[in-house]
């Protein structure tokens, strides 16, 4: 059965331009500030799991291998995960289960990407579109989400307003986020208007910028976590569903992948009112519509109330549940990390480690990812409590 | 471990050179079927699904968003690993051993036809100091092979018997590529690819996919009659750059052994071992394999072909199905080392039958340029 | 199914172009490449001279710094080679790239260094004298461009 | 000198692929090159139709049927975008609309380009029909575009 297993330790980059860094570097950048964070050396560390996403958007196939060393990997057992967008939570998830299965007391995850090894990410998104039924017309991963967006819009009523104040709402919570890419004050919705459209509904505004970054997190069984740190993040559950992309019927606007992700993961942590039990949440708003769109999926609300939740004040930082206080994936994309950061910074809230954008008295927190043709999705829930 | 999670029914597609005319999705598909029939149980009997394939064999990045489906993921718990499918079976052991899972399948695919073997071990490369020389998988094993002939004086003529022993294990494996039996001298005739490696020294081009299913004690014994345990498994990764590795040895799959021998309390392999598979992308690899695995002591390997001990009648067999020189699906061909050696264990391997049926046996596979990554089961009944 | 009907295949690829970050380690090699110096980095927990460098020592894990980088001989021992006979598809496109087979890939320690580099042998006479323990020297480039190939090859002294 | 650090390597990859159809996608582009037909295939259990057909419904993992359907060229544009972010190696030069079409009869959507209509009058749910190529080749331009559905 399950060991118990919590978070002891978290290592960031920031998420810029890292032009001064080899991709080896950056994850070693992230590797030795979660080991620091825990406090521990890599002779602690039992195991690796790497995370990082497509293999042409730096161009190197099995980038773990090159890179694995610099997570400390040196004659450690490590394999690779590859899940898209969401890979930094399939590699979170990865290492909870190899410290749950008893196999390793002490797991080190990382994922990462370097975006700007190429001019454009959306170069190596395109290739993520099947090369036979619709590569003649990808532009990456905004050319997706806005066909999505227009099916929600268009579904609930909703407008691309609605989109926009998720943006605002973001952008000003990642003042409080030193890993952050996009710092902007005062930004307004005014200015969030102004901005043009990329690929319609969808605004320059409502898109995430382009980063490099990595992200580590340290898992550890019950003893060991006691041991390492006196604010270990406990995990209650993970999932990680995948839904259907091109041999079933879909609603773009309803994802009941994430559903049923969010089914599994409160089942198995005991939850049965999402909404009043969770404290704080950090989800994958690549685009700013998805964050109303996984709110419904996570439960927060009902269909179709997504837009409500944005309108009612509920998700700010004063509202009665905070979503992305880090500012999210709106406010830094580097893709690899970009889902792991979200199950660090659910992490971090638990831990009251979270400085500037600490929420107040969490004891419950989720994370979530997406990733894929945005069908694969992750959710780890953490507690304060063992 | 013992006796926790076993693999209880598997599917192989028919491994090809070009198989032009399928599309990836029904390769998986028919093959997911192929083992669902084998244990009798119906894709919403199965917790869990793990993948493993590779963007740049695909042409599609993100290789699962188009595949999930196909391997039956719709509305599962999903994950993929993104090495060879023997380490996707170790992510669906792991998850097994936790609790919430009571089966699961795993699902490596590849068509390499549709690129090449070259550009997927050529982008392993790094940019800056390997990719510039041509290096892959050929010229980095060609290397490999010069430094551990040169420091054991091991001949072409001995990594060429693996070549031909392997070639003569296939003929009776109804799944395997290349039927052919060859001898030493057509071998050491065949054309240089990269000196020492010659065409018949090296695994052919191989399309393919590999299923196995995986369940918890529990459940293993209500879909079989034969369950094979995990017994112990052991995974390492090794350096990167060949230029700082020790090249005349396989140290990560070393390691890998003694780990997986730990877990399964093996004191002596060459004594408790029956019969092996090793992904042996080359010949020469298999005899570093059995030195690295501890199948014979250091140096030793070209004594070990000598004496046909791992021949098929041998007293301790190494790839009885014919190995990765009779057909290498890039990112199943691990996985299918894990079943064939589960086919022996459980007495289904058919034509290749060992005549005493293996109790203990060892599957290995590699991931990375010069066997970076190794992992090693061992398995048994 | 009524006919038969020929089944197709679609013949493309993927081309992306890169512009990859050496970093510090990487970007001072390759910079001491273009001044036709060999740098490599002595890791001070075990004192190994590894040349080439990468971002660290993977056996300590020391991470190598400016103040850690030392010059090495162009010329070195050959610990293992192969020679390359079959065409290998090129698929990358440098400022300068390898040439067509036959050529030889070596893995050379240079004098001063502890791990090997790997590199090239070119042309007939060089291919005829190439053996392990054969002493090579490198061949610099007369433009260099701050690449692997800043050494044209190894000639076999 | 002796201290220079390169801040960039640069290189262009190119890796050739040759993708296969298989015998589903290929028997589909055969009617679309041949009949100006958009064929879908009804799962054996659920009976929802897939377009284009498969060999599988991913909902029930269970086979089509190989008596494939006939669908119409015409259906309902469930959802769209304008495009006008531009990125080197773009396969389509923005800006351009593509959306998802529900064909008439079928159960899933196929993607496609939306045309003959300024893109801000391009609405969801508004009912569109296929202009064919005069010269198809056997792909998705086999239809040139989707226009929107003229009055019967």
């Amino acid at each position: 059965m399950a060991k118990k297993v919590a978070v002891v330790g978290i290592g960031m980059t920031e998420n810029k331009s890292h032009w001064d860094c080899s991709m080896p570097a950056l994850y070693r950048l992230a590797a030795k500030r979660a080991l620091a964070d825990a406090g521990i050396t890599m002779k602690k560390v039992d195991a690796v799991v790497f995370g990082h996403s497509p293999e042409y958007f730096e161009g190197i196939n099995h980038p773990e291998k090159w890179v694995g060393e610099a997570c400390g990997a040196y004659h450690k057992p490590l394999f690779r995960i590859h899940t898209g967008g969401t890979v930094g939570g399939s590699t979170a998830i990865g290492a909870y289960y190899a410290v749950a299965s008893g196999m390793f007391k002490t797991v080190l995850a990382i994922s990462g990407n370097k975006l700007n090894e190429t001019a454009s990410a959306q170069i190596g998104l395109s290739t993520v579109y099947d090369p036979i039924m619709g590569r003649q017309f990808a532009t990456g991963a905004p050319s997706a989400v806005a066909v999505q967006a227009s099916r929600y819009y268009s579904k609930y009523g909703y407008t691309d307003e609605h989109g926009l104040k998720v943006a605002v709402k973001n952008r000003n919570n990642a003042l409080n986020n030193p890993y952050a890419q996009l710092r902007i004050p005062n930004y307004t919705l005014e200015m969030a208007k102004r901005t043009p459209v990329l690929c319609a509904p969808l605004r320059l505004a409502d898109m995430c910028p382009t980063s490099d970054a990595a992200c580590a997190m340290i898992f550890s069984e019950e003893k060991r976590a006691q041991d390492i740190t006196e604010t270990p993040a406990w995990v209650k559950s993970v999932a990680a569903v995948c839904g259907g992309v091109n041999y079933v019927d879909r609603d773009w606007a309803v994802p009941i992948d994430l559903r049923k992700a969010a089914e599994i993961a409160y089942e198995r942590a005991g939850i049965t009112n999402p909404r009043k039990e969770i404290d704080v949440v950090e989800l994958y708003d690549a685009f700013s519509v998805q964050e109303l769109i996984w709110s419904e999926g996570l439960k927060l609300c009902d269909w179709g109330e997504g837009g409500k939740l944005i309108d009612e004040g509920v998700t700010y930082m004063t509202g009665e549940l905070p979503v992305n206080p880090s500012g999210g994936v709106l406010s830094a994309n580097s893709i690899g990390a970009a889902a792991m950061f979200r199950k660090a910074e659910a992490a971090l809230q638990v831990m009251g480690k979270a400085g500037d954008r600490q929420v107040k008295d969490v004891k419950i927190s989720l994370g979530h990812g997406w990733g894929g043709a945005i069908q694969f999705h992750t959710i780890i829930i953490f507690s304060k409590e063992k | 471990m013992p006796e926790k999670v076993a693999i209880v029914g598997w599917g192989q597609s028919r491994f090809e050179g070009d198989k032009k005319d399928i599309h990836l999705g029904e390769l998986i598909y028919e093959t997911v079927r192929q083992a669902l029939a084998d244990t009798g149980l119906e894709i919403g009997d199965i917790d869990t699904v793990i993948g493993a394939s590779c963007d740049v064999v695909d042409g599609r990045s993100i290789s699962n968003v188009f595949t999930a489906e196909a391997m039956g993921a719709f509305l599962k718990e999903e994950s993929k690993v993104e090495e060879d499918g023997a380490y996707a079976a170790l992510y669906a052991y792991m998850r097994l051993l936790t609790g919430p899972f009571q089966t699961a399948m795993v699902v490596s695919h590849g068509k390499i036809s549709e690129s090449s073997p070259q550009t997927y071990s050529g982008l392993i490369c790094d940019p800056f100091l390997l990719r510039p020389l041509g290096i892959e998988a050929i010229t980095s094993s060609a290397l490999q092979a010069c430094s551990y002939m040169t420091k054991y004086g091991i001949t072409e003529e001995q990594a060429a018997k693996v070549a031909v022993k392997n070639r003569k294990n296939g003929l009776k494996n109804l799944n395997a590529q290349i039927k052919k039996e060859i001898t030493v001298a057509d071998v050491m005739s065949s054309p240089v690819l990269a000196s020492p490696i010659k065409k018949y020294d090296a695994s052919p081009i191989t399309d393919g996919c590999a299923v196995a299913i995986l369940a918890t004690k529990k459940r293993a014994k209500k879909i079989t009659d034969t369950p094979v345990w995990i017994k112990g498994v052991g995974y390492d990764q090794g350096l990167y750059y060949p230029g700082y590795s020790p090249l005349h040895k396989l140290e990560s799959c070393e390691i890998a052994a003694k780990k997986a021998y730990k877990a399964a309390k093996i004191k002596n392999p060459t004594e408790e071992i029956d019969c092996a598979e090793v992904y042996e992308p080359f010949s020469f690899y298999e005899l570093m394999l059995y030195e690295a695995l501890g199948l014979c002591g250091e140096g030793e390997g070209g004594k070990l072909i000598d004496e046909g001990t791992t021949e098929f009648g041998g007293s301790l067999p190494v790839n009885t199905s014919g190995g990765a020189m009779c057909a290498n699906p890039i990112m199943s061909t691990g996985l299918v080392r894990v079943i064939e050696t589960a086919m022996q264990l459980s007495g289904k391997a058919g034509e290749h039958q060992l005549k005493n049926k293996p109790k203990t046996a060892l599957a290995h596979s590699t991931s990375g340029l010069c066997m970076q990554s190794s992992i090693v089961y061992v398995l048994g009944v | 199914m009524e006919q038969e009907i020929e089944l197709r295949v679609l013949e493309g690829d993927i081309t992306v172009p890169y512009q990859w970050t050496p970093g510090k380690i990487y970007g001072r090699f390759l910079g001491g490449l273009k001044n036709k110096k060999i740098l490599g980095c002595k890791c001070k927990k075990c004192k190994k001279v590894f040349v080439p460098p990468t971002d660290l020592c993977p056996v300590c894990l020391y991470d190598f710094d400016d103040a850690d980088f030392k010059e090495v001989s162009d010329e070195g021992t050959v610990n293992s080679f192969t020679v390359v006979e079959i065409p290998l598809i090129r698929f990358v496109e440098y400022a300068i790239n390898r040439p067509d087979p036959p050529y030889a890939i070596i893995s050379i320690k240079l004098d001063g260094a502890d791990t090997d580099l790997l590199h090239l042998v070119k042309g007939d006479e060089n291919l005829k004298r190439l053996k392990v323990g054969a002493r090579a020297k490198a061949a610099w480039r007369d433009d260099t461009h701050g690449l692997l190939l800043d050494i044209d090859g190894f000639n076999i002294v | 000198m002796g201290n220079d650090v390169i801040s960039q390597v640069k290189a262009k990859v190119t890796v050739p692929y040759r993708w296969s159809y298989g015998s589903s996608l290929s028997r589909f582009f055969y009617e679309t090159k041949v009949n100006k037909r958009l064929m879908g295939a009804r799962c054996t259990k659920c009976g929802k139709v897939l377009v284009p057909a498969h060999r599988l419904c991913g909902r029930c993992f269970a086979p089509t049927d190989d008596n494939w359907i006939e669908l119409s060229d015409h259906g309902v544009l469930e959802c769209f975008t304008v495009v006008y972010l531009p990125f080197p190696g773009q396969p389509k030069q923005p800006p351009y609309a593509y959306g998802m079409i529900r064909l008439d009869g079928a159960d899933t959507q196929y993607p496609h380009l939306i045309g003959e209509i300024e893109f801000d009058k391009i609405t969801t749910d508004m009912r569109v029909q296929a202009v064919w190529n005069e010269e198809r080749k056997g792909d998705l331009y086999d239809i040139k575009y989707f226009k929107p559905e003229e009055p019967i």
